[in-house]
């Protein structure tokens, strides 16, 4: 199937798609009703369910950003009252994180393609991943509970004392909304450890892995070996909301910095959850709009494991001003710039991979290019709070919103944002309006520069994080951020609309529409129920272009 | 008000200085790759664009050198910010020999601030210029954070613990203090300011020019401990049940079960709420808990009278008191990143 | 024919039968150990009390894990992953430990001049 | 032992294969299945020990600030019981060991017995459990205590007419952490009793074959984890200080 020679349009994707028809039989009409979608163990459909409640979630959480940036428009706390604000920052903050971030790239792009990328019919434990989901949507029942019934208002960090003994919000149900959910991410974690190890297609070694799945591999990591430390901690501040025992409660004997340091244990690699995967996509991504193998493959495979080991080891750098010690301080920060080297191979090593490629700009390549750009700024201001002595002023200031928001938004959020335009012809089997995603994608950098830069220099005039009211002289930051805010609300909404569109009037899209490498793209679009007529037999390296001979099916 | 350049906050202490040099060298690392790689991805992206729709990449994997080039010099530049920002923050963790001290109580909603020489102040502080502050500061209730953006300081209020951070206010003015730690509802009302004052100016306002006169912190605390009735037991006489305090704060004090500890501010304040914890030697353990009884100030207080007794040669409490401490003197420092309370000093067993 | 990746296939699945023999000399084991623990806890060794307590628990869960787990007849990756358990315990717990024992050791100003 | 035929498409879940009802369409034979699910019960084993970490982190830490307490605390609980808990507890780890050798021979009778010992020694486990508990919620004499106290660290619990137990908060840490280590084990306890109903309904109807008998091997690896978490309980939590 030789695509024929003609001037490459910006859209490249449709030229090769216009001859496409939609395979009879796929995953998706193999049986209907909602029975066979409710109680599916194909871990395609799981993909997808996760796709629409985490989509509910991002668009909840993304509400209370709104609310938080109105309210901030003014100096003064005229929008909401202080206590309806804190708790909007609150919810913003657990609904974005735990309910959107975490699971949004592995449970969604990562449930869907590992098998495919794999080689395998499906994942390890497919009644497990269809667990995983339920406690995924009964973790969100009970935070939408604790949301209807009042909401949480103690910052998604739950710190105590002030979590434990003097809030009155609905801490109870969101704490154990969190618990909840933390073991669906920790099924989720299991599932793809076992299925990378046990479940490769024939002649797939290690290093012939996609770094898609190193990537997710490297998280499972951290969903195994973190997320029990933060389900414990949430368990006891409950145990001590409910029965005053005083395991950090100061008065009575314990240690508030005990919190800190049990929560931030997980909390931190919990940044790298989020983020590995993004930068998995973007190494899919790359490699396939450049049409060419990813620059220095084991560096970057390795340097996702690096970031998922040494991020254990960082978490001090969130208490350099709490109270912990300065020798521990030191250990920490010394840590800390540690685990930035990983990640600045991983940015340089995409740089090159640019070098003498054949690149195309097809949405996903432009979300590419903007999670380079703003990773590389999130991580570099890693690098200012990984200094002792400018943390000291900039903690729990907006220069460290930023910093995070940097990373999660401008990192993981395109990413996400990439990988789904990027597969969403395999996943649906019709192809994206690529105009449309183009505008979107544009206004997504736009919108996120403008609301988050400022918040860096803002932060660094010392306004403090999580103010209702705030000092005149910040007013001009935050009015620009909350107009960034808005065109970033607009620029969100867009794909929602042209991908829902998309997914009945686009095109056929064919099995392998960006011509490109990948078992995934080996089988058709929708992939069937077994993703593969015949088990691949994978014979050549990953990404190779080069025109070696076809990877020989079965 | 704030008169500072709109882009970083005055710098109106010594450390300030110190803090922004790094944060600017650390600006012009981050703009220096930032368009090393934007401008790359730029070049590449246009250079190397795709011109046929058939057209593949070249087949480059990789090369070691590179990989090992732009590992080293991240590490190097990481060692080299690392050892920067932990010299400027040991400059900062560190207070000098001899500072002013003021205590910081956080409490839900307000900084109360209170100077040894009796004055008492919510929100506000008046501090002199050129002279080195220690603030010692702690919380009533929930986790607070001590920030003073113009002098790049910021220290947690940690309930049940004294922890400290020092400045040297270079410029006078009035500058924001926050509160950095979320603490509920009003966490945004919990600001004030500081007023740095020429050093006369500030002894006026000592002076009850522009407070109340009133009784010393120490003075406050010997009435406390009269009207609590810890003379009863604790003056140092034959018959008393309770150890000496004279010269205790900085003495090491031998404990019940054999092992000695340092009486510092925390063990003070242990001591009044939770007496059993550390029983002195040769005492019996009959004194009652004051908790809830004392507030946080009333133990800063009653710390301060206890550090200006006056010490005998000797004093009785168990354990060798160094000698001949003058009235008034520095009062003990919370030991450093603070002890917590009961057990820190004790060996495991 | 099933195209099949015989190099998923550690040894652990051709399954190493234990004899029952094992099984019973390691519980007579533990059991030893339990009452050795108990007895050591009534003599003062000082500060060595809580290592002794600890080296006896770990030998006993050494033993369970070993025999009565079969980690000794598993593959290399099982190995792994029992060892990774304990290096993130180990790491939770020292670098938590790194902060609770260097309280009160910054060089704070002498306190008497 | 592995068999060549490829499973026919059919619908997800076991699915008829000559001669082995148990392999599931996504495994190629049933050792990759049984390695699989191997690998996967010691991934969660190591999860399982990092959400009890978090508690063992506490517990490190207040044994440094209130070891007095530790000490006052641990002479409260009932040495006999804890020993013979421990003793109860390895013995069904060995039962549990046997039941999943006489699986892996095909001795069926064997394995139900086996298995049916593991459950009668995890409910005495479970019941001298309970007896410690009730005794920790009346009045009686601690050593320290100059009066009665209940030992629940409820904080209006562990108060005696009004004034907090002398010995104060130091010994409350303790029995907090006695309560939330040993409460967790115990719910894991009932977890795991609850499955090996489920294991041993299976057994009696003849499910497992020395082919296929990963049920009853990954309830092993549970249980025996779980005895793994009360071997360290028991010196940290009952043998903090004996001697005097």
């Amino acid at each position: 199937m030789s695509p024929e020679i003609t001037p490459v349009t910006t859209a490249g994707a449709h030229i090769l798609a216009r001859g496409a028809v939609m395979p009879a039989r796929h995953y998706l009409n193999e049986s209907g009703g909602w029975k066979s979608w409710l109680l599916t163990t194909d871990h395609k459909r799981i993909g997808l369910l996760y796709l629409f409640s985490i989509t509910v979630f991002f668009f909840l959480g993304g509400l209370f950003a709104l609310a938080v940036r109105l309210e901030l428009l003014t100096p003064a706390g005229d929008l909401m009252s202080a206590d309806m604000y804190n708790r909007a920052f609150t919810m913003h903050g657990i609904i974005m994180v735990f309910f959107f971030l975490i699971p949004s790239i592995p449970a969604t792009l990562g449930n869907f393609l590992l098998p495919l990328m794999l080689g395998a019919k499906d994942l390890a434990f497919p009644r497990i991943n269809l667990l995983s989901w339920y406690l995924f949507i009964i973790g969100g029942l009970f935070a939408v509970a604790s949301l209807i019934g009042g909401g949480v208002d103690t910052g998604w960090t739950f710190y105590a004392p002030y979590s434990s003994m003097a809030s009155n919000s609905r801490v109870l149900t969101g704490a154990v909304g969190v618990f909840i959910t933390g073991f669906s991410s920790i099924l989720t974690g299991l599932n793809f450890i076992v299925t990378t190890h046990r479940m490769r297609a024939p002649g797939m070694t290690w290093m012939k892995v996609p770094l898609f799945v190193w990537s997710h591999y490297a998280t499972s990591l951290i969903f195994i070996l973190g997320t029990p430390v933060v389900a414990i901690t949430i368990l006891l501040v409950a145990y001590e909301r409910v029965m005053r025992v005083g395991i950090f409660d100061p008065s009575i004997g314990g240690d508030p910095v005990l919190f800190q340091h049990l929560f931030w244990f997980y909390s931190h690699p919990a940044v790298y959850i989020m983020v590995l995967p993004g930068m998995g996509v973007i190494s899919e991504v790359i490699s396939a709009f450049s049409r060419k193998p990813i620059f220095g493959y084991s560096f970057v495979a390795f340097s996702s494991l690096a970031i998922a080991v040494i991020g254990f080891l960082v978490w001090g750098h969130h208490m350099f001003v709490a109270g912990e010690t300065p020798y521990s301080a030191l250990m920490f920060s010394i840590l800390s710039y540690l685990v930035a080297i990983p990640s600045a191979i991983k940015t340089f090593n995409w740089t090159a991979t640019l070098y003498k490629g054949s690149i195309s700009y097809e949405t996903p390549m432009l979300y590419a290019f903007g999670f380079l750009g703003l990773f590389l700024m999130g991580g570099l201001t890693g690098l200012f709070v990984a200094a002792i002595a400018v943390d000291v002023h900039v903690h729990d200031t907006y220069f460290v919103v930023a910093h995070f928001h940097y990373i999660m938004v401008g990192g993981t959020l395109m990413a996400y944002l990439g990988g789904i335009h990027y597969w969403w012809p395999k996943i649906t089997g019709k192809l994206y309006p690529e105009g449309w995603a183009k505008l979107s994608a544009l206004l997504v950098f736009v919108g996120f520069n403008l609301t988050f830069f400022p918040q860096f220099i803002v932060g660094y005039l010392g306004m403090p994080r999580r103010y209702h009211m705030y000092p005149p002289e910040f007013q001009v930051w935050n009015v620009l951020s909350t107009a960034g805010a808005t065109i970033l609300g607009v620029g969100y909404v867009f794909p929602m609309v042209y991908l829902a569109w998309s997914w009945k009037y686009g095109k056929p899209a064919g099995d392998n529409p960006f011509n490109v490498k990948g078992l995934e793209w080996e089988t058709t679009s929708p992939p069937p129920t077994f993703n593969f007529d015949r088990t691949p037999v994978v014979t050549d390296a990953t990404y190779s272009y080069a025109p070696q001979k076809e990877v020989n099916v079965g | 008000m704030q008169a500072g350049t709109p882009l970083f906050p005055v710098q109106a202490s010594t450390m300030a200085s110190r803090v922004d040099n790094l944060y600017f060298f650390l600006i012009a690392l981050s703009a220096f790759f930032t368009v090393l790689i934007v401008a790359l991805v730029a070049y590449f992206a246009v250079k190397y664009r795709r011109r046929r729709v058939d057209e593949i990449g070249a087949p480059i994997h990789g090369s070691l050198a590179l990989e090992l080039v732009w590992t080293g010099i991240p590490l190097i530049l990481a060692m080299v910010l690392f050892v920067w920002g932990a010299s400027v923050y040991f400059a900062l963790a560190r207070p000098p020999a001899e500072t002013l001290d003021i205590y910081a109580v956080g409490k839900q909603w307000m900084w109360k601030f209170q100077h040894r020489e009796g004055q008492r102040e919510i929100n506000t502080l008046h501090v002199p210029a050129n002279v080195p502050v220690r603030m010692i500061i702690t919380a009533e209730d929930v986790l607070h954070s001590l920030y003073i953006p113009s002098f790049r300081v910021k220290m947690d209020a940690i309930p049940g613990r004294y922890t400290q951070l020092w400045f040297t206010a270079t410029r006078t003015g009035e500058y924001h203090v926050f509160c950095a730690e979320y603490c509920g509802t009003n966490h945004s009302g919990m600001i004030g300011s500081v007023y740095v004052m020429e050093p006369e100016q500030y002894q006026a306002w000592l002076g009850g020019g522009g407070a109340p006169q009133g009784a010393s912190l120490a003075q406050t605390g010997e009435q406390l401990f009269t009207q609590l009735a810890c003379v009863t037991c604790h003056t140092g006489g034959p018959t008393q049940r309770g150890p000496a305090l004279n010269g205790l704060l900085g003495s090491t004090v031998t404990l019940e079960g054999g092992q000695s500890v340092t009486a510092t501010p925390a063990y003070v304040r242990e001591s009044i709420l939770e007496p059993m914890a550390k029983v002195v030697a040769g005492y019996p353990p009959i004194m009652p808990t004051f908790q809830g009884q004392v507030s946080e100030e009333q133990i800063l207080a009653l710390t301060e009278y206890i550090k200006s007794l006056p010490a005998q040669g000797g004093g009785a409490h168990g354990g060798a008191a160094p000698a001949g401490a003058p009235a008034g003197t520095q009062p003990a420092v919370p030991d450093g990143g603070t002890a917590v309370p009961p057990g820190s000093q004790q060996p495991q067993r | 024919m099933s195209a099949y990746n015989a190099e998923l296939e550690p040894e652990e699945y051709h399954e190493h039968h234990v004899p029952r023999t094992t099984y019973y000399a390691i519980f007579v084991s533990l059991m030893v150990l339990t009452f050795a623990t108990v007895g050591l806890a009534f003599l003062n060794l000082g500060m060595f009390n809580v290592t002794v307590a600890l080296a006896v628990a770990v030998t006993k869960a050494a033993l369970v894990v070993m025999f009565f787990m079969h980690m000794k007849y598993s593959s290399p990756l099982i190995k792994l992953v029992g060892f990774a358990a304990m290096v993130w315990l180990g790491m939770l717990l020292l670098i938590t430990l790194s902060d609770y024992l260097t309280r009160g050791w910054l060089m704070a100003p002498p306190i008497v001049r | 032992m592995g068999d060549a035929a490829l499973a026919q498409a059919g619908g997800p879940g076991t699915v008829e294969v000559h001669g082995h009802s148990r392999l599931q369409h996504h495994f190629d034979t049933l050792g990759q299945q049984k390695s699989a699910a191997t690998l996967g019960m010691w991934v969660f084993i190591a999860q399982e020990v990092m959400f009890f970490g978090g508690m063992f982190c506490a517990y490190m830490v207040y044994r440094i600030w209130y070891y007095d307490g530790y000490v006052a605390g641990s002479r409260e609980l009932d040495l006999v019981l804890g020993t013979v808990n421990t003793i109860v507890l390895i013995a069904s780890s060995l039962t549990v060991a046997l039941a999943v050798n006489a699986a892996s021979e095909g001795r069926r009778q064997a394995t139900v017995i086996l298995l049916g010992l593991t459950l009668v020694l995890g409910l005495a486990f479970l019941g001298i459990k309970y007896v410690e508990y009730a005794s920790k919620f009346e009045l009686h004499h601690a050593h320290h205590a100059a009066a009665n106290v209940r030992l629940f660290p409820m904080a209006g619990f562990f108060h005696v007419d009004g004034e907090l137990a002398p010995v104060g908060n130091q010994m409350r840490m303790f029995m907090l952490l006695y309560f939330a280590l040993t409460g967790m084990h115990a719910i894991h306890m009932i977890i795991g009793v609850g499955l090996l109903l489920v294991i041993m309904w299976m057994a009696h109807k003849g499910a497992f074959s020395p082919q296929w008998f990963t049920p009853v091997e990954m309830f092993g690896l549970y249980w025996h984890f779980v005895d793994i978490i009360w071997i360290f309980l028991f010196p940290l939590l009952y043998l903090v200080n004996r001697h005097h």
